[in-house]
């Protein structure tokens, strides 16, 4: 950012060893995801959108805090789930990828094979979700053990949410994962509901953060909607799995202020419930803090709302119309080897 | 006479059996207060009380372990999946424990297991799938997939009441899109095991089952305005145990066979198909047994790719003309 | 028990309000356990046993004092393991059903269909386990499902290994009982090893009973050597959840002493480890004990291990020359309908 | 030249493929100071230590889960399930998302899944499962089933190396049963994909693989003694891509096809195969396709019980005769 927009001197020590260029670059990422977002909506509204759109909305700020405690230098890895957009983002996926995975276009990550933001790139380093809920967990301690086997410094990243914690594979993959010390966060978004489900009929327990005990390992808590403090508890565990000591347990409390997706109207969901968390935005909260600390100065952040704008505009018009996957393309890739399947007889008719 | 979607019919076959039978009870997740994802149980918590539906955690292997358990105690649970996609993690659950119980230990297990399936909805690899080959191969296990909202009514009361567990795969693309007049007040109780004609003919059969019914009725139509062919669609209703009885009586009338899925080929049920026709009417075949099937990949779900993988009432009608020219 | 050989008078208060004839009776399911174990080995030396044989040798007290706490008259249920032959007998399972197991016989529980001791029969309140360990507990509570929807007073319980924990099924199961407030006991025995794994290879919590603050039930933990211990954290547990306190967790400490089938030759335990143990035999100690407490006399004791003996001889003799099943039963009873399956075409020729 | 069993030879393979490859490991219950329930790996952690030989919990999931993980990070693990039935706790993992990861998001998952399969050894319903059909419909793995001492060294090498998850089930009967010379320092590689001719033979073929290629030889043998018939076997060691050509090549030549396995009939492999002639060489056919396999039912474990519900090689001979006269 140019310097001559910077605040005279900060009125706060920076906050979690974050210099002002992270902490607007955190920001940064926060206000592209909600935008990104917004203009999925849209896209949504418009029927341009193939398949359900799921919002992360009031749950950004984890999402962004946790991914950012990754060490991309080092090479650290995340497995996002279906509300982890600003994770991606913060891993290297581009709005355009998004944009064109949520409309199956042809030059989508996955060719338009998989829905949503279910997509991955080793290189970058993070791995796309299946549906099946729990199922990356198993798969992201294996990523974990590839690291510890190669003795390489890196660490891996899982998210779960409140309701995926009751399925099998979530407990099979933490229990793997703590009793070989594997570096392995896992991560979970307590948003309060699983579709249409309350947390406490999902399990007996009070705080999520205490099934780490079942597995021998440390539980952390976080207010989820504060982007600095998931920052320091996820880099803390991060940090702790980078040096050997093993797998960790983060729950991030948090709320999932729209419907499963959009389709659903959330009238489960309490209207003072959903009022109380809209008070309690981590965008604006960052926003907030962002200012009267002086970490950041007002014309910084409008220029990083403007940048994200521009950034969105750009890539919904260059998404747009571009074309859907050509038919053969179907047949590719199931194997290695064959690369390509054989078409069906009765299409040679 | 009131018109039903095949939602309503199965919610109405469930509604009924409910009432009638107070040891029926549903389980699975979202289905009480919420209705579950496709209102399949809308207003069922309300009437029935949160002790006869029951909203879970995410775990579909104790769903179905809870509602086997809850069998051999003498209750007929009816377990939900949300989709019937993550019937995979129950897959242990089914065919180890509960299709063996009775042949073990001599425990009935009167249980239901639905949910969802099937695509042409865009609903990408993980929401479209069609379990019916991944068990059709456990005995213990009976199957059936309704195609009309009369079976879709019929199959789920017959299933409830069935002391064996009856495995139910409706077709979400079907929900909302078919409607059929369905007296009130008749007790409509479809057989398990027992095929229909869906439509009589006499040159060549189509024998399929769920939404494929439909794609392969479209087919008939179009061959008998354009090529004059009379095309008899059996519609299997029961896939285990399976109507060989049904099947080659229309092999002996028409002596030409095309079996439909809309699931990938390979180690598919049209596979068991031939090779009931082939061993038990080989003589009355005058052309291979043919299949249309998806092809052999995951499901993707951009449009013209799932258009593509997944077989469409025109291939049928090409099938056809190729097996009737043989 | 004539009460002529009973002793003048008791020196030791009776503990766990157990009456003298309750203490003698979980003595006699005690030595039957033991003593009909060690004919299944011989047996299995002379090859008349099919398949493997597996020994509950040293943990005895456990499965008999916790199957022991159930009510019987009030239709409590269990699900045992491989190694909870004590459970059954209490449970009602008869010597010459176990015997017509381990020979296939056709007149076996099973029809010679199911291994060992895997069988079970509603009426006496037990249901076979199948080998897919952890599975049993989502079937549990399915039964314990049943009980709270008839609201009867009935309390189901089901073991489950310290290997067996780290199954998927067994996390769904008791996840499901506790949220849903379920009549379950689930009782752990920590016997060191799963198969030829220690433990600590298993899971990386030190007390396996704290496995239940991830469930938001009740952890206990006891002696699993010392019957009468085993008896009482047991009853607390079936008469609170009876009283509708819901699901709980015991961890019974205690040691597998032989390998984990009769062809194991178990070079995997530490010697030192199994001859420790073996001076802590929970049969031994329980007769100890009821001697110098003065609950029982020697005199009753030796009664008992003759009846034993007896009961074995008979069982034995008449089960050893029982004929194996008729081949056409085994297309009975695959479903209720069609009762009967067809033989392969092949069959006819 | 060194007589191995076939359980010598599949250690051998693994043993080469680790010293070839670090990328190479193995990860399974038990599996490591004690060797595996079966001896397989016996040795393998004092030879290539703790890192690459990796005893695990009792959690299936896990285990082929992490190996997918592994797998996609560039190494090459070996999953090993206790026994082969309790894959079916891993069905999820395995059809979901191993299955579907390169298609879905081209992500290389060159991995094993491997254990002790098949019946004949009085282990009852949970211990003689024979899980190719369960996977066979399954785009994205490859099955393989070694009958011959040569094969399971040379598949298993072919496994590790395939760039794609390959579940390979030996059969625990020939275990030990089974002994042939195999060359030291012989670089023996299968190709996955192609079938074997087994025995040659002009009247009639047999189509099989995994322990009954025996039985199937056996019967040949009795058939050519007492009846003059000379009979085919195929050995098709690869079920999954299936090899059409060799299956197709021996129709044509015998006209006549009996197909066996080990596995109960309904939705087995045995249906793929025949409907695969059936429409590719139908009219090469002289006979129906016969299938000769297990019973629909669990498989129990008494002596008397197992023997009748499993195939036999005089089924195998009455079947074979009975298709001759055809
Ligand atoms: C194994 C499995 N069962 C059911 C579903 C259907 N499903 C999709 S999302 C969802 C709720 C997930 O809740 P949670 O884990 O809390 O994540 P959140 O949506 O709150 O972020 C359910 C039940 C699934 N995807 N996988
Ligand atoms: C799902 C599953 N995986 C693997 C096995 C093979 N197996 C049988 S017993 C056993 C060890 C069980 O240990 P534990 O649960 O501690 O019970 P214990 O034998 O000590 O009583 C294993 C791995 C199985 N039966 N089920
Ligand atoms: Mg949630
Ligand atoms: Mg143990």
């Amino acid at each position: 950012m140019a310097s001559s927009t910077a605040p005279a001197a900060a009125k706060t020590a920076l906050p979690a060893g974050l210099s002002r260029e992270q902490l607007l670059e955190m920001y940064y990422f926060l206000r592209l995801t909600r935008a990104l977002e917004e203009r999925l909506v849209n896209l949504y509204r418009q029927t341009k959108v193939i398949g359900g759109l799921f919002r992360s909305l009031g749950q950004e700020g984890e999402s962004v805090g946790s991914a950012y405690a990754l060490d991309r230098s080092k090479g650290d890895f995340l497995s996002p789930l279906i509300r982890n957009l600003g994770s991606m983002l913060v891993q290297g996926a581009t709005p355009l990828e998004i944009l064109r995975q949520y409309m199956a276009k042809a030059e989508s990550p996955t060719r338009g094979r998989e829905l949503n933001i279910h997509f991955g790139d080793l290189e970058r380093g993070f791995i796309g979700q299946i549906s099946h809920l729990g199922d990356m967990i198993p798969v992201m301690a294996g990523v974990a053990l590839s690291f510890k086997m190669r003795k390489q410094p890196r660490v891996a990243l899982a998210y779960v949410g409140d309701g995926a914690m009751s399925t099998g594979a979530f407990h099979e993959g933490i229990n793997f994962a703590a009793v070989q010390r594997l570096p392995l966060v896992i991560v979970c978004e307590n948003n309060g509901w699983a579709y249409s489900t309350p947390t406490h009929k999902q399990t007996a327990v009070k705080q999520l953060s205490d099934k780490a005990a079942a597995y021998g390992i440390p539980g952390y808590r976080a207010d989820g909607n504060d982007i600095v403090a998931c920052y320091a508890v996820t880099r803390n565990a991060v940090e702790r799995a980078r040096s050997g000591g093993g797998a960790s347990l983060i729950e991030f409390v948090t709320y999932r202020r729209k419907g499963h997706a959009e389709h659903d109207n959330q009238s489960y969901q309490p209207k003072e419930q959903i009022a109380e968390w809209e008070m309690n935005d981590p965008v604006d909260r960052f926003h907030g803090s962002l200012l009267s600390t002086g970490w950041s100065s007002g014309a910084e952040l409008d220029a990083v709302d403007t940048r994200v704008q521009n950034e969105l505009d750009a890539a919904v018009e260059l998404c747009e119309n571009e074309p859907l996957p050509a038919v053969n393309t179907a047949l590719e890739g199931v194997y290695a080897s064959p690369a390509v399947m054989q078409p069906e007889w009765y299409r040679a008719l | 006479m009131a018109e039903l979607t095949y939602l309503e019919a199965l919610r109405q076959g469930m509604w009924e059996e409910m009432e009638r039978d107070e040891r029926v009870f549903i389980l699975g997740e979202d289905i009480g207060a919420y209705g579950g994802a496709f209102k399949v149980t809308d207003g069922f918590q309300q009437k029935f009380g949160e002790h006869r539906v029951i909203d879970t955690p995410i775990a579909e292997a104790a769903i179905v372990g809870a509602a086997a358990g809850a069998a051999h105690m003498g209750l007929r649970p009816i377990a939900e999946m949300q989709f019937i996609d993550f019937i995979s993690c129950a897959y242990d659950m089914l065919t180890n424990y509960v299709a063996t119980a009775r042949y073990r230990a001599g425990l009935p297990t009167p249980m239901v297991v639905r949910g969802p399936s099937g695509g042409y909805v865009r609903g990408g690899p993980f929401h479209s799938q069609n379990p019916e080959a991944a068990f059709l191969h456990t005995p213990g296990l009976k199957i059936v997939c309704p195609a009309t909202v009369r079976d879709a009514k019929g199959l789920i009361k017959s299933a409830i009441r069935d002391d064996d567990p009856v495995l139910y795969f409706e077709h979400k693309y079907l929900y909302r899109r078919i409607k059929e007049e369905i007296p009130e007040g008749e007790e409509i109780l479809t057989p398990i095991g027992k095929a229909r004609v869906a439509r009589e003919g006499k040159d060549l059969t189509i024998i399929t089952w769920s939404a494929m019914v439909f794609k392969a009725l479209e087919a008939a139509e179009k061959l008998e305005q354009e090529d004059g062919l009379s095309v008899e669609v059996i519609d299997l209703r029961t896939l285990l145990p399976m109507d060989d009885e049904a099947i080659m009586a229309s092999v002996r009338k028409t002596n030409r066979v095309l079996v439909a899925h809309e699931d990938t080929r390979t180690g598919g049920v049209a596979g068991e198909i031939t090779a009931r026709i082939n061993d038990q009417a080989f003589e009355w075949l005058d052309a291979p047994v043919k299949r249309v099937t998806a092809h052999d990949v995951p499901l993707p779900y951009a449009p013209t790719l799932e258009d593509f993988v997944l077989p469409q009432t025109d291939d049928l009608v090409k099938a056809a003309r190729w097996l009737a020219a043989y």
